[in-house]
């Protein structure tokens, strides 16, 4: 039906990633024509309906944007909340925290890479096709997962919606016994993460490589989680106060979304990647034992090598879990006291698929008066539609069924979390 | 004897083989826990309760049981919250194993505990057949009680004819005598294996007097009860009662949480859970403390027979202040207030009992 | 507590296993098991069994045999939810749990020498079929017996060729009612209290044993108090959700009462008030 | 016989519901090899055409599409269970039903009228009869295992609807309500979490929605007197459950004894 010259493809729904969402891509006489990727998650209206909430809800609120990782919605909101308040919250309820955090990214790199992305790689349609041929692997990888979930249920209470995190710190402090109940698991975790890398390491990678602008946070002492400046591979380098004068977000017409741009730069790219480029020095030694044993460089620029840099961060999340339970000391009470005062906060953390970051102008009675809230993936919006473009030219000749399997591929790289983006995704190759 | 000689007793036990549990601090609240020594007890605290509220503070001296009873009992270890019944195969062959008497020797127990064991004895042991759950891990079981000398807001246990003197049950009994100088237990036993124990501590006798100022301070107890409950006739009435519009008030209040019925020490009641691999050919039923307050309970092909909440706290009240006499020839209650503290809103089974007994009045 | 309880005693709460031997249908939603006991099996008529199909739950199931058949356990079952519907399923040759037998039976010696007058509502007749098997078994011991017998339609009779049998039987009178009838039904058509103002025997000699619907069991002992007999000689069958069956579990409870050891079987006069009082 | 099959949908939600379904490490593979998971997107590209003999369906209703497609997921199950607060009560994104959705869209995005959307958040069983309800906000993931279980084995799922409280006490949790003066929404809220609020000293907030019988008033009474004011309390109902009809209909009579017959935060504001 369809003039010779051109071909259609269409997905209705791209899978094995959080959410649902579109693509449709237009190729017209072998040129790419257009590209979009595009969300359609119905609004929910977190910004809005947290206008009017106490501050101390945000954490529990904000987490529903996201069932893979409330923790970092969590993390973002709580920090917000206490640079408004002027509170501090250090020492071992601080350690807390990022092992609270090494338990997400375990979790949802795992997830990522063995059940969502690897399939790809093989030619599974999925982690449980995949299981057929090769069980021992994803018997490692559910393992694994679990470990991440155990610190996170430890901790939080549960692994979705953790329900002991609060601004100020936790509502219960675990004992040195909980802790060290954890110590044996991750011991192996760390063997088993360390194997990821080479497993990952060892698949085979289209070429490319994409001219990116990094963007994650820097602290001068530990690879982010929680705190440190906004940095950039294009010399970036800000304080999280400082986001709305640099980074705009859009609303187009073709997603429920909005889109994150660099004022008057453009696309950026954040994740693994990026805080790998940028923050390489500063991985726990284990992590760079690992990086190197694959030969990994120390900046990773092609996007379908995410998969072996999230390995890597796997290694790291599991040696710094060990370590802050070494030197785990039950903290006097679990939360530091917080009195909410009128102002500003900025809360800015690493989301295992990067930056998330939030702000909050608050009342003097403690309530919200507004609130922002930009999830990594509407950052990543526009560079994986560079990547889409980019993979498509390079690509155009392949035949319908791999290049469609290849584009979503393209999109994985990124882990997106469309639930946070917001949802429904659809995909849809008009080559007309 | 002294702290030393509690000290002592808990050793002594230890070495015949029983796992020795007692009151111990957990979450801001005296719950039964192991015992390793006396430095476990909550050492030198008391509990305020009231309807609804419970609250620990110090006292200003060393006493080891200068408390009453918390929010647990050793229901929870004769009766276990959740314990499988029955685990095996499709062809119905048995794959539990018979189960290993734990024997527990509590320490601290109080008197309306211990009428509570009784009460739950002859639920599970003497009217017909034998809870084999229940029975091994009561066997072999050893009480060392402690009369009380200061009863709390909630208790009304001398009204109920159960306290606060430990009568029997008990292998040890001790009253703790505290203040102008002196700190002692006086310790009398009520078995033969107590008794042995007590030879084996090799506490000096005690003195008439010290005897004497025992007695008086547990005597004296029973006046400083922080409730009553008159239990005369008290099944007649709230049989009569059972369409009073008065159920109505009280449900309006209540939350049919079931709160009361899980620390009520005397409370039985269960429901059992299937849980299966039925691929594997593998079952498990496994029994849960469950609660005349729950829909379920009731529950028959085409609804509950109690659904309204009114409904559901006239089966618990009745049951536990009347239909029981007929089931057990015992009160369902003993006194020991902890529905009355630990009913979320405070409702109070001494209270909602006068007010039926005042509106009796009115009927009559 | 010194006296350590002996263990090795049979597990009251440990499913036996029983082999089916022969499933009938009896109506659309009704049905009958036959279990082969592991030893004989004897029971009283009006007690019943804890039925558990492997896995899925138990249910509390009246025996509906022949008490004078030991090695032929029945129950007749209507399938009303998940247990239920797992009993259904079983096959000759299936392997079923058995818990029991339970509760109080029907006061059949009590009533020697007496009339019987047997009311039945719905599947109500599978617990009173074997009070009924003992009257035909013992016919010498009681002077009149009245089967009265009331279903919601032809189709609901269980035990329609027993209930043949029966009318067959010169020495018994059976009547049977139904609430609906089809083109074919030749009987009375009413509610089954209908039958009893006709129905032959001495009400002062009489003891009567009614089982169904709460609802039906209550009517049926007005108009049997109407007749004469006093409620201390009416028996009736209790239902109540029941876990455990031997008084652990509290769920049965019916007023001062556990269905499952002081019943299922009362005298009416015992629970006449109970069964007014809502929601007990 | 053949397995049966397993089909996985998702409406407006955080897809943490269905994440608990990869979150079953110990059961994953026991599942996948009894049941044929069909459709289940976020984990597989492979979509095998219906119909399914158990649909697990997460999210709630908020675009006039979604109102459509629900009806074919229906038709397209035999056994519907829909799984989490979205699905059983309408979810957080239920507060719209509150307030007005048009202000709430200018406040997010810059272009309102790119966004189509619904007034309001609803349950699927307000559009569909559904055959089961898996409450939580998350679902806990034994339950969720227990029904596909169940639902294999055709047994009644262990699922009771009585209080938090139940759990709590029978884990051996102090009642933090009555010990440490912490308001704790368990009395009114459904079991099913195990009761880990409490355990963790904080008061549960009701995100298993409300139990079989909840008396929101008598509780809302006794945290009155715990020193929680009427809009905490309203707070308190509307959040991750605020559509369910128990919740949403004691948090309007608060509002209403609050602040006369006008409904909606802006009263409250003022
Ligand atoms: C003493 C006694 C004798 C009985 N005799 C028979 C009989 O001969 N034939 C027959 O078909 N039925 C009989 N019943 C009723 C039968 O026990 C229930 O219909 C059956 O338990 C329903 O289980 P289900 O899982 O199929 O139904 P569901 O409705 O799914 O029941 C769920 C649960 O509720 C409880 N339950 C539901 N209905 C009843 C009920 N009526 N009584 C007790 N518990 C209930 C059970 O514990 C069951 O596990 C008797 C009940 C009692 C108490
Ligand atoms: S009814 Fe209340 S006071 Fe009586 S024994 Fe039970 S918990 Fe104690
Ligand atoms: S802490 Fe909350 S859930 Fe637990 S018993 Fe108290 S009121 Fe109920
Ligand atoms: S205690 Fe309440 S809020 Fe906490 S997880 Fe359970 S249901 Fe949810």
């Amino acid at each position: 039906m369809s003039d010779p010259t051109t071909r259609t493809i269409a997905v209705e729904y791209l899978a094995r990633v959080e959410g649902e969402g579109a693509m449709k891509v237009v190729v017209r006489d072998g040129v790419v024509e257009d590209v979009e990727f595009r969300i359609f998650e119905p609004p929910r209206y977190f910004e809005a309906f947290l206008r009017g909430r106490m501050y101390s809800e945000a954490p529990d609120i904000t987490a529903r944007i996201c069932g893979i990782c409330p923790v970092a919605y969590q993390m973002s909101s709580v920090h917000a909340m206490e640079q408004a308040f002027g509170v501090e919250v250090g020492g071992q309820l601080r350690a807390l925290r990022r092992l609270l955090y090494c338990g997400e990214w375990i979790e949802s790199h795992v997830l990522h890479v063995y059940l969502l992305h690897a399939p790809d790689f093989l030619g599974y349609e999925s982690a449980i096709h995949m299981a057929q041929d090769h069980r021992e692997i994803v018997e490692q990888a559910l393992r694994l997962k679990k470990i991440g979930n155990q610190v996170m249920t430890l901790l939080g209470g549960r692994e979705i919606h953790p329900i002991n995190v609060k601004v100020g710190g936790f509502y219960k402090a675990p004992t040195r016994a909980d802790l060290d109940s954890l110590v044996e698991d991750l011991q192996w975790a760390l063997d088993a993460s360390r194997d990821m890398v080479r497993i990952t390491a060892g698949l085979s990678f289209p070429e490319i490589e994409q001219p990116f602008e990094f963007v994650s946070l820097r602290h001068p002492d530990e690879y982010p989680f929680n705190e440190g400046r906004i940095v950039s591979s294009a010399g970036l380098d800000i304080a999280n106060t400082e986001w709305n004068d640099w980074f705009l977000e859009e609303h187009v017409a073709r997603s429920n979304a909005l889109h994150s741009r660099i004022r008057s730069r453009g696309s950026y790219h954040v994740g693994p990647l990026a805080r790998f480029a940028l923050n390489r020095d500063l991985l726990h030694p284990e992590a760079v034992a690992a990086a190197n044993e694959v030969g990994l460089p120390a900046v990773v620029t092609n996007p379908f090598r995410s998969i072996i840099v999230r390995s890597v961060e796997t290694v790291h999340a599991v040696a710094e879990a060990l370590d802050i339970i070494d030197r785990y000391e039950q903290p006097a009470a679990p939360a530091v006291p917080v009195t909410p005062i009128a102002g500003v906060g900025h809360g800015a953390t690493e989301a295992p698929r990067g930056l998330l970051y939030h702000r909050y102008e608050i009342g003097g009675d403690g309530r919200i008066l507004d609130a922002q809230i930009v999830p990594p993936t509407a950052q990543n919006q526009l560079t994986i539609e560079q990547d889409l473009r980019e993979v498509l030219e390079r690509n155009i000749e392949m035949a319908d069924e791999p290049l469609q399997w290849r584009l979503e591929q393209t999109i994985r790289n990124y882990d997106p979390c469309i639930s946070c983006a917001t949802h429904f995704l659809r995909l849809e190759i008009d080559r007309g | 004897m002294g702290r030393d000689g509690v000290d002592r007793l808990i050793s002594i036990l230890e070495d015949r083989g029983f796992t020795v549990m007692g009151p111990t601090v957990r979450d801001g609240a005296i719950v039964h826990g192991p015992l390793r020594s006396t430095g476990d007890l909550p050492i030198g605290l008391r509990d305020e309760q009231g309807p609804g509220t419970y609250r620990l503070f110090e006292r200003g001296d060393d006493a080891l049981f200068g408390y009453v009873v918390g929010p647990s009992s050793p229901k929870m270890n004769f009766h276990p919250a959740e314990t499988v019944l029955w685990k095996g195969s499709s062809d119905l062959t048995r794959a539990d194993p018979a189960p290993e008497p734990p024997r527990f020797a509590f320490i601290g127990v109080r008197a309306c505990e211990l009428a509570a064991i009784a009460i739950q004895d002859r639920v599970f042991l003497g009217s017909g057949a034998v809870d084999r759950i229940y029975a091994s891990n009561r066997s072999g079981s050893f009480m060392v009680a402690v009369n009380c000398v200061e009863p709390g807001a909630t208790c009304f246990c001398a009204s109920m004819d159960t306290g606060p003197r430990a009568r029997t049950g008990y292998d040890l009994a001790m009253t703790e005598v505290i203040g102008d100088g002196i700190h002692h237990f006086v310790v009398e036993a009520g078995s033969d294996i107590g008794a042995e124990v007590l030879t084996e501590l090799g506490a000096r006798l005690a003195a008439a007097d010290e005897i004497e100022t025992a007695e008086r301070l547990v005597g004296e107890a029973a006046g400083k009860m922080g409730r009553s409950l008159d239990t005369v006739g008290i099944k007649e009435l709230l049989y009569a009662a059972a369409e009073d519009p008065y159920w109505e008030e009280i449900a309006a209040r209540c939350l049919t949480c079931a709160n009361c019925t899980m620390v009520c020490p005397t409370c039985f009641c269960s429901t059992v859970e299937d849980r299966g691999e039925l691929a594997n050919g593998s079952a498990e039923r496994v029994r849960k403390w469950d609660s005349c307050f729950n829909f379920e309970f009731s529950l028959v092909h085409g609804g509950p027979h109690r659904v309204s909440p009114a409904s559901r706290y006239r089966q618990w009240m009745t049951h536990k202040l009347a239909s029981w006499y007929d089931q057990f020839d015992t009160s369902g209650c003993v006194g020991c207030g902890r529905c009355i503290t630990w009913c979320p809103v405070g409702i109070d089974i001494t209270a909602e009992a006068a007010a039926f007994r005042a509106r009796g009045g009115d009927r009559a | 507590m010194e006296t350590a309880a002996d263990l090795s005693l049979v597990d009251p709460m440990a499913p036996v296993p029983f082999m089916v031997l022969q499933r009938r249908e009896e109506t659309h939603d009704t049905f009958t098991l036959s279990l082969e006991p592991p030893e004989p099996f004897q029971f009283r008529p009006g007690q019943f069994n804890m039925l558990y199909p492997f896995g899925i739950g138990e249910s509390a199931i009246s025996i509906s045999g022949d008490p004078a058949a030991p090695r032929r356990l029945v129950h007749t079952i209507r399938r009303v939810g998940n247990v239920t519907a797992a009993l259904d399923r079983l096959r000759p040759g299936d392997v079923v749990g058995v818990r029991g037998p339970f509760g109080n039976p029907w006061p059949l010696d009590e009533a020697r020498g007496g009339d019987l007058v047997f009311v039945a509502g719905g599947i109500g007749l599978a617990p009173l079929r074997p009070a009924i098997a003992w009257a035909v078994s013992h016919r010498d011991d009681y002077r009149r017996v009245v089967v009265l017998i009331g279903a919601r339609t032809p189709a609901d009779i269980v035990f329609v060729e027993q209930v043949q049998e029966w009318r067959g039987q010169f020495d018994l009178e059976v009547g049977v009612t139904v609430d609906a009838a089809d083109h074919a039904w030749r009987g009375p058509v009413g509610v089954v209290t209908s039958l009893i103002p006709g129905a032959d025997f001495e009400p002062s000699e009489a003891l009567a044993m009614i089982c169904g619907p709460e609802i039906m069991m209550r009517f049926t002992a007005a108009e049997l108090v109407k007749r004469g007999v006093t409620t201390d000689r009416i028996h009736v069958s209790v239902e109540r959700n029941m876990k455990c069956g031997i008084g652990f579990c509290g769920h049965c409870q019916f007023g001062p009462y556990f269905v499952c050891r002081d019943g299922p079987v009362f005298r009416y006069d015992r629970v006449e008030r109970l069964l007014t009082v809502k929601e007990v | 016989m053949a397995r049966p099959t397993l089909g996985v949908f998702k409406f407006a939600s955080c897809d943490g519901c269905q994440l608990s379904l990869l979150d079953a490490e110990d059961e994953l593979l026991a599942i996948a090899g009894e049941i044929h998971i069909a459709n289940f997107v976020e984990a597989s590209r492979e979509v095998v055409e219906g119909p399914y003999d158990l649909s697990l369906v997460e999210g709630s209703i908020t675009t006039a599409h979604d109102a459509e497609r629900i009806h074919d997921v229906r038709e397209q199950s035999k056994f519907l269970v829909t799984i989490g607060a979205c699905a059983t009560s309408g979810g957080i994104q239920a507060l719209r039903n509150f307030a007005n959705v048009e202000e709430y869209t200018s406040i997010v995005y810059a272009h309102p009228e790119y966004i189509s959307t619904l007034a309001t958040s609803t349950a699927i069983a307000d559009h569909v009869p559904v055959d089961f309800e898996l409450r939580g906000c998350p679902i806990n993931k034994h339950q969720l295992i227990e029904v596909v279980g169940a639902f294999l084995d055709r047994r009644t799922p262990a699922v009771p609807t009585f209080s938090v409280c139940v759990e709590c006490k029978r884990r051996g949790t102090t009642c933090i309500m009555v010990a440490d003066g912490i308001p704790c929404m368990g009395p009114i809220t459904q079991a099913g979490c195990g009761a880990i609020c409490p355990a963790y000293d904080r008061g549960c907030y009701g995100c298993f929605g409300p139990m079989e019988s909840p008396n929101v008033g008598a509780l809302a009474e006794w945290w009155g007197q715990l020193g929680v004011g009427r809009r905490d309390l309203v707070d308190a109902l509307r959040t991750f459950n605020a559509n369910a009809p128990a919740f949403r209909e004691a948090s309007e009579v608060l509002l209403q004894s609050v602040a006369g017959p006008t409904t909606g935060r802006d009263s409250r504001r003022s």
